[in-house]
């Protein structure tokens, strides 16, 4: 199903994909869309790691389990994240990053 | 030679009453202290006295007396020849001096029970009191140098601490601590001529630096600083530090100051004991000087000589009793010192060292005596100045005598022990510098003039307003007055030129009718002099002293000596030193310091805009960092 | 078990059992009581150490013991002592000792001062029995922080700016000190092989010259910051002015000398070439330090900076005959360290007491106090003798020693700034002098002062714990002198072999 | 095949961070996953994909959609980003991805040879609980002791405050 496609491809698309979430990232102001900006940038690392697994060590799992464990943390922080944000709703009625600032200085 | 262990005693006994009256003082009667300090130095006087008979007449000495060490311990070492040794050491000077600080202190002990009966702090007077004969006598059987200079120090703070007895009177604590700043500097003097003549020859000992002809100083010739040689600075240096305890221009400033202590305390310390310390040093030294650093004795003479004459001029003007008294001793103490500068060693030609060591017997006698007489006379009439005196003879019949036996004694007047030291240091004095003989022959007559005017001044003239009329002084202060007058009278038939000499071995002596004759004349008319004008009272002193105007007013000023120092330490050293460097510590050394932090500070208020609380922001710089490294990785370093 | 654990364990087991106690009382004692046994047990580690020797014990330290820490990086907790050492871990309890005593009255978080406190002491100890330089320096860093809540805390004054200021220059020149010893120790196996922190490892290697050169400074001056070594000294008064009682006598009784100890012990001991090739710098500095030291305090009208200024001056003799680098001006150096924390402890204290009755530290403020307070007064003469070279005292002694054996060296250059230093004694007599007749002789100044109460017992108790030990050093310095000499001579021995 | 997938994902993906309104933003976000759900297919990783499936696009997507209702009203539109972060995440995202794909493309990867491994629900059990070599068991414990972790914190966090009358 794979033949034919060169590894360098998957590797382009996953290290787009993760600058369009950094770019997501620095952007947006909404924290929401942030998260998801950070799902995106997991999301292509999970790409990486499935891909090597498979074209470079097709005898092992490695890769796998790391995309498993990175979908595990992915799902901890987004709820640990949403938590934080629905807080951060409830003080500050919106949620802007940029009205997130107490801690400076 | 072990026979003399028990000279130990002689300085433990005050020490041990020191301890006990300063620590359980309070809790006694007071007289309980004064009763057991009087009798401690009772013992040590009885035991002194038996030594010197033991050591002068107890033997053959026709080949010198020997140096006997009874007792040596070992204190601290500094290196392998230069240890501190805790010792006792009897030769002629030293146990001369045993004799005349015991018999002084004994004498002044007891006195002081009547003087300072009633006082507050008597306790503490009597511990202080044997403190100081315990440094003194430390002192002066000191075995090597270094010991003389802890016992010099301890002498200082004695001083100090008696001085300022009266600490509640302001004018008592600035004399105090004049009088000991100024011995400090010259003990500064020194502990520097030590340092040197340690570095030089390598040991602290008077028994190796003192041998005529010894090797140590075989080095010493080559070096030199400053163009003069090591062994001159050294000299040089100590002599300095026995100038300021003997209070020889310039640095007798803390002496007449230092007559507000109490008189017994005057008696003891300033007259007779403690300000002979410098002569004692210089006596000590004196092989030393005189064969490696003759610059330095010449310079020793003339300071004498210049002291005694400077200071018999002050003596004149001044109508504190105590203070014309100071000024008197600072003039003989310049007498002790000539003799030194003009001596020869050995034989005959160290008449001036024998005359010193003579003088200072003598003199520790009648001015112990002048100053325990005007103690009785203040015990009567409650003030220090002549023009509040006049007509006591009546009042104070014993006091009169022995004060104008001290008088006689000191003016010269012939067959009374002064004039037996006083010629013999004329003599010397004749022999190696004729105008040192000079200045001497005019201080004579000086004295005679300046201690008869007091003496008419305060016995004859007419009877001034008393508060109540003064009364004899008791018998505990009367019987030490007639002792120490017999012992002026007598002191000078004692065998001094058999005694003590400056190699050890005696020689004979014989009267030098050619300076006896015009010295004992000279006193005679200073004598007339204060007779003419003092003994009625008159409009004549004053009148004379309109007449020299300013020199007047300069001598009465002490030639402005006191001003000056005041100039130099208040302006110069306070002023222009001391408070410059506290205020460039705080505001430039430690402004620079703090200087730092405040930068730092300033500095992170500056950045701390950085930190906007921008979570992008961070995001970005993390990106743009990360980047930036990997770049730099990929491209610069690869 | 080592004796030198012991003396480790037991301030720590006072800290235990002080955090136990219910109220000021119970922690005042209980600290009294562990700082009593902790002086017992320096008392016995004493005579121990000179029984040891006098049975031929020839080791450089005694009671050494190691125990592997972190292996990697080959650091051990390596103890032991000579002579140098023992010393200073007996005047570091008498010090505490007294220091406990003279902060009796504290009752603002006693328990907490206390334990702080003694914190510090744990740490001083610590240092003093290091021989691995590794753990030498964690205990400095130790004894640093507790100052700072100590200073901060309990302070008076402008405390927090003092304790931050006292507390950063002292970390910046353990800043310094760490460099010096992490370049020791990667320069401690020159041939390759294991590299040590160990200090008696290192003094017998010969660390290259370039890197003695490079890492002397960094050392010699960290150290020289607690030493209050000139230009670094400004932390000191305003440290002390602002410090309480306790914290001032065991900071310019113990804890400045360990800047003086480390000076020789790390600095000079490992580093000889660069220390006979730098001294100069470091002499003309302590000389200034002396002087400059004294005729500040002269200025100065509050009682605590006259002191501590005093301490510049004092301190500057410290290292200044530790540079002049021989056997006799070392030795005076060490009885100096010695003597001038016991008198500066006795200082401090007496002047914590009279803060306490007076309410004011200015010299000018006061007068006749000998009157009404006369204990303390005729302690504090006794003290101000002590520093101004009194013999029969312990200043006297180590002075000595400092000039005779500094006017031996064979240089000019030496012999000279030997004798500037030593006209200090004079200037040290002109500001002692000059308190004293200010506040305790002349008349009573200030009408609230007549009705003053004199020392309490355990105010007695503690300054007359001082004034024994200063005059028992000054009556006898012998035993404690060649203690001293007998552990300096491989010291002056390796510093004298690359002449 | 892969470029339609690619071609979702890339799309899918710019559209997410740049539409305006937040609930299509995460359908988009949707559409990403699943679309990286079926790459995973095309690799013959079906457990894999079955996780980006289930915990992925269900769990997670749907607990932003979840938050987005809480704190949003679907009308709700964003204001346009700054100029400066716009530029800022832009250059950064182009020098980047310019980097990284250089990177990749200059250097050569040596594909395995090993024969694939069958990949079935027993083999990865067994790893993931096993002890041995190949065996993820500490890394397991850790991720459920996160999960914990997290979860705890989580109702923690957005737990109501009992004395403040919030809004929600």
């Amino acid at each position: 199903m794979i033949q034919g496609i060169p590894l360098e491809h998957f590797l382009i698309v996953s290290t787009i994909m993760f600058f369009i979430g950094v770019c997501g990232f620095i952007i947006r102001r909404n924290l929401i869309t942030m998260l998801m900006a950070i799902e995106l940038i997991l999301n292509s690392v999970n790409i990486n790691f499935v891909v090597f697994n498979r074209y470079l060590y097709p005898d092992q799992l490695q890769g796998q389990f790391f995309s498993l464990f990175i979908v595990g943390i992915a799902a901890a922080e987004a709820s640990v994240a949403i938590a934080l944000i629905i807080n951060i709703y409830r003080k500050l009625q919106n949620i802007e990053v940029e009205n997130v600032n107490e801690m400076k200085y | 030679m072990t026979g003399y262990t028990y000279t130990l005693f002689i300085i433990m006994i005050p020490l041990i009453m020191f301890l006990v009256t300063g620590l359980l003082g309070m809790k006694w009667k007071p007289i309980v202290s004064g009763l057991l300090g009087t009798t401690g130095m009772g013992i040590s006087w009885v035991l002194s006295l038996v030594t010197a008979g033991s050591y002068f007449f107890g033997g053959h000495h026709a080949e010198g007396f020997q140096t006997i060490i009874p007792f040596e311990m070992k204190w601290l070492q500094f290196t392998d020849t230069l240890i501190i040794k805790m010792g006792i050491l009897l030769d002629p000077i030293s146990v001369m001096m045993l004799v005349v600080i015991t018999t002084i202190s004994f004498m002044v002990h007891l006195y002081s029970i009547g003087y300072m009966h009633g006082e507050t702090g008597f306790a503490r007077f009597f511990a202080f009191l044997s403190l100081f004969t315990f440094s003194m006598l430390g002192l002066v059987i000191a075995p090597n140098i270094f010991q003389m200079y802890i016992f010099w120090e301890l002498v200082g703070v004695s001083s100090f601490l008696l001085i300022g007895f009266y600490y509640q009177k302001p004018s008592a604590v600035a004399a105090s601590k004049k009088a000991f700043i100024v011995t400090r500097f010259a003990d500064l003097g020194f502990l520097i001529g030590i340092l040197i003549l340690s570095f030089v020859t390598g040991t602290f000992d008077f028994a190796k630096l003192t041998q005529p002809g010894t090797a140590i100083f075989g080095s010493a010739a080559s070096m030199s600083f400053l163009g003069i040689s090591a062994m001159t600075w050294a000299m040089t240096l100590i002599f300095i530090g026995g100038a300021g305890k003997s209070a020889m221009f310039p640095l007798h400033i803390w002496l007449p100051d230092a007559m507000e202590g109490p008189t017994p305390v005057s008696a003891l310390i300033h007259a007779a004991t403690m300000v002979v310390a410098g002569v004692f040093l210089v006596a000590r030294m004196f092989p030393v000087i005189h064969f490696q650093a003759p610059a330095t004795q010449e310079i020793i003479g003339y300071v004498g000589g210049f002291t005694s004459l400077f200071a018999a001029v002050i003596a004149i003007t001044q109508y504190d009793i105590k203070r014309v008294l100071a000024f008197s001793t600072l003039s003989q103490l310049g007498y002790m010192m000539l003799a030194l500068g003009v001596s020869g060693y050995g034989g005959e030609e160290g008449l001036g060292y024998m005359a010193s060591m003579f003088h200072l017997f003598t003199h520790a006698m009648f001015k112990a005596l002048l100053f325990l007489g005007a103690g009785s006379i203040i015990h009567a009439v409650h003030s220090n100045y002549m023009y509040d005196m006049g007509g006591l003879r009546k009042y104070l019949p014993i006091t009169h005598m022995t004060f104008l036996i001290a008088c006689l004694t000191i003016a010269g007047v012939p067959f009374l022990s002064g004039f037996y030291s006083k010629d013999e240091i004329l003599v010397a004095a004749l022999e190696h510098n004729k105008l040192l003989f000079a200045i001497e022959f005019l201080v004579a007559g000086l004295t005679a003039f300046y201690m008869f005017r007091l003496y008419f001044s305060v016995f004859w003239g007419k009877d001034r307003h008393y508060h109540h009329t003064p009364h004899e002084s008791p018998l505990v202060m009367t019987i030490p007055l007639m002792f120490l007058a017999v012992a002026s009278i007598f002191a000078g038939y004692l065998p001094f030129t058999e005694l003590v000499t400056s190699d050890k071995v005696g020689f004979e002596s014989h009267m030098n009718f050619a300076v006896a004759i015009p010295s004992v004349l000279i006193g005679l008319f200073g004598i007339g002099m204060a007779w003419i004008l003092y003994k009625k009272e008159s409009d004549v002193p004053a009148k004379l002293a309109a007449k020299f105007g300013m020199l007047y007013t300069a001598t009465y000023n002490k030639f402005y000596f006191d001003e000056i120092y005041l100039f130099v330490t208040k302006k110069i050293i306070f002023n222009y030193i001391s408070r410059p460097v506290a205020w460039f510590d705080r505001h430039i050394i430690d402004a620079f310091m703090v200087g730092i932090g405040l930068t730092t500070e300033k500095i992170s208020y500056q950045i701390k805009g950085m930190q906007s609380g921008q979570l992008q922001h961070y995001a970005f710089m993390f990106v743009a960092g990360t980047l930036a490294l990997a770049l730099s990785m990929i491209y610069l370093l690869m | 078990m080592n004796i030198l654990t012991l003396l480790v364990l037991i301030p720590v087991l006072t800290m235990i059992a002080v955090l136990f106690t219910k109220d000021y009382k119970g922690a005042r004692l209980a600290s009294a009581i562990g700082m009593g046994i902790e002086l017992i047990a320096t008392v016995y580690l004493v005579l121990a150490y000179l029984a040891a020797r006098k049975t031929g014990m020839m080791h450089e330290m005694l009671f050494t013991s190691d125990f592997i820490w972190y292996p990697s990086l080959n650091i051990h907790f390596a103890f032991g002592v000579d002579g140098i050492a023992v010393a200073m871990i007996g005047l570091t309890s008498i010090v505490i000792f007294a220091g406990i005593f003279a902060s009796w009255e504290l009752q603002y978080l006693t328990k907490e001062f206390f334990v702080s406190l003694i914190l510090l002491v744990t740490a001083v100890y610590g240092f003093f029995i290091s021989l691995d330089l590794f753990t030498m320096f964690l205990f400095y860093e130790l004894a640093l922080i507790p100052m700072y809540l100590l200073i901060g805390l309990w302070g008076t004054g402008p405390k927090e700016k003092s304790a931050m200021k006292l507390t950063l220059m002292l970390m910046a020149g353990s800043a310094l000190i760490a460099v010096g010893i992490l370049g020791l120790y990667y320069n401690s196996a020159p041939g390759g092989g294991q590299l040590t922190f160990n200090i008696l490892e290192i003094s017998k290697i010969k660390i290259p010259v370039a890197a003695q050169r490079f890492f002397f400074p960094f050392a010699f001056v960290g150290f020289g910051i607690l030493g209050a070594l000139f230009p670094f000294h400004t932390w000191s008064p305003d440290g002390h002015a602002s410090a309480p009682t306790a914290v001032s006598m065991l900071h310019a009784g113990v804890l400045m000398k360990l800047g003086g100890y480390g000076c020789f012990r790390v600095a000079m001991f490992l580093m000889p070439q660069a220390a006979q090739e730098m001294a100069w710098i470091f002499i003309i500095l302590t000389t200034i330090s002396v002087v400059y030291g004294a005729f500040s305090a002269i200025w100065q009208n509050d009682l605590k900076f006259i002191n501590a200024y005093s301490s510049v001056s004092h301190c500057g003799l410290v290292i200044f005959a530790l540079l002049m680098m021989n056997q006799t001006a070392m030795d005076g150096a060490i009885l100096q360290m010695i003597s001038h924390g016991l008198m500066t402890a006795l200082f401090f204290a007496l002047i914590g007491m009279i803060y306490g009755r007076t309410h004011t530290r200015d010299v000018r403020e006061m007068g006749g106090l000998m009157k009404v307070i006369p204990f303390l007064a005729v302690i504090y003469m006794i003290a101000g003798f002590a520093s101004l070279g009194l013999p029969g005292l312990s200043g006297f002694v180590a002075e000595m020693t400092v000039f005779v054996g500094a006017f031996q060296h064979h240089d000019m250059f030496h012999r000279v700034v030997t004798v500037i230093v030593a006209s200090s004694i004079v200037i040290t007599a002109v500001y002692i002098l000059r308190v004293v007749g200010l506040i305790l002789l002349g008349p009573i100044k200030d009408a609230h002062h007549e009705h003053l109460h004199d020392a309490k017992w355990y105010e007695k108790l503690s300054t007359v714990t001082l004034v024994l030990s200063v005059a028992a050093i000054g009556i006898a310095p012998l035993w404690l002198s060649e203690t001293i000499i007998a552990s300096l001579k491989p010291i002056v021995e390796k510093l004298a072999s690359i002449l | 095949m892969f470029y339609l997938f690619s071609g979702i994902i890339l799309i899918c993906s710019l559209l997410t961070i740049t539409t305006r309104r937040i609930l299509r933003a995460a359908v988009y976000l949707l559409c990403v996953l699943l679309a990286t759900a079926g790459l995973y297919f095309m690799l013959n990783y079906q457990f894999m994909a079955a996780v980006q499936l289930t915990l992925y696009a269900g769990g997670i997507v749907v607990l932003i959609i979840f938050s987005i209702l809480l704190t949003h009203h679907i009308s709700h539109r964003f204001k346009h980003p700054d100029l400066t972060k716009l530029v800022m995440g832009i250059s950064a995202a182009a020098i980047g991805s310019g980097l990284v794909i250089a990177t990749i493309l200059s250097h050569k990867f040596v594909p395995g040879t090993a024969p694939e491994l069958p990949v079935n629900m027993t083999e990865i059990g067994n790893q993931l609980l096993s002890t041995g070599k190949n065996g993820y068991v500490l890394p397991f414990e850790l991720i459920s002791i996160l999960l914990l972790a997290a979860m705890i914190a989580a109702i923690v966090v957005a737990k109501k405050e009992k004395n403040k009358n919030s809004e929600i």
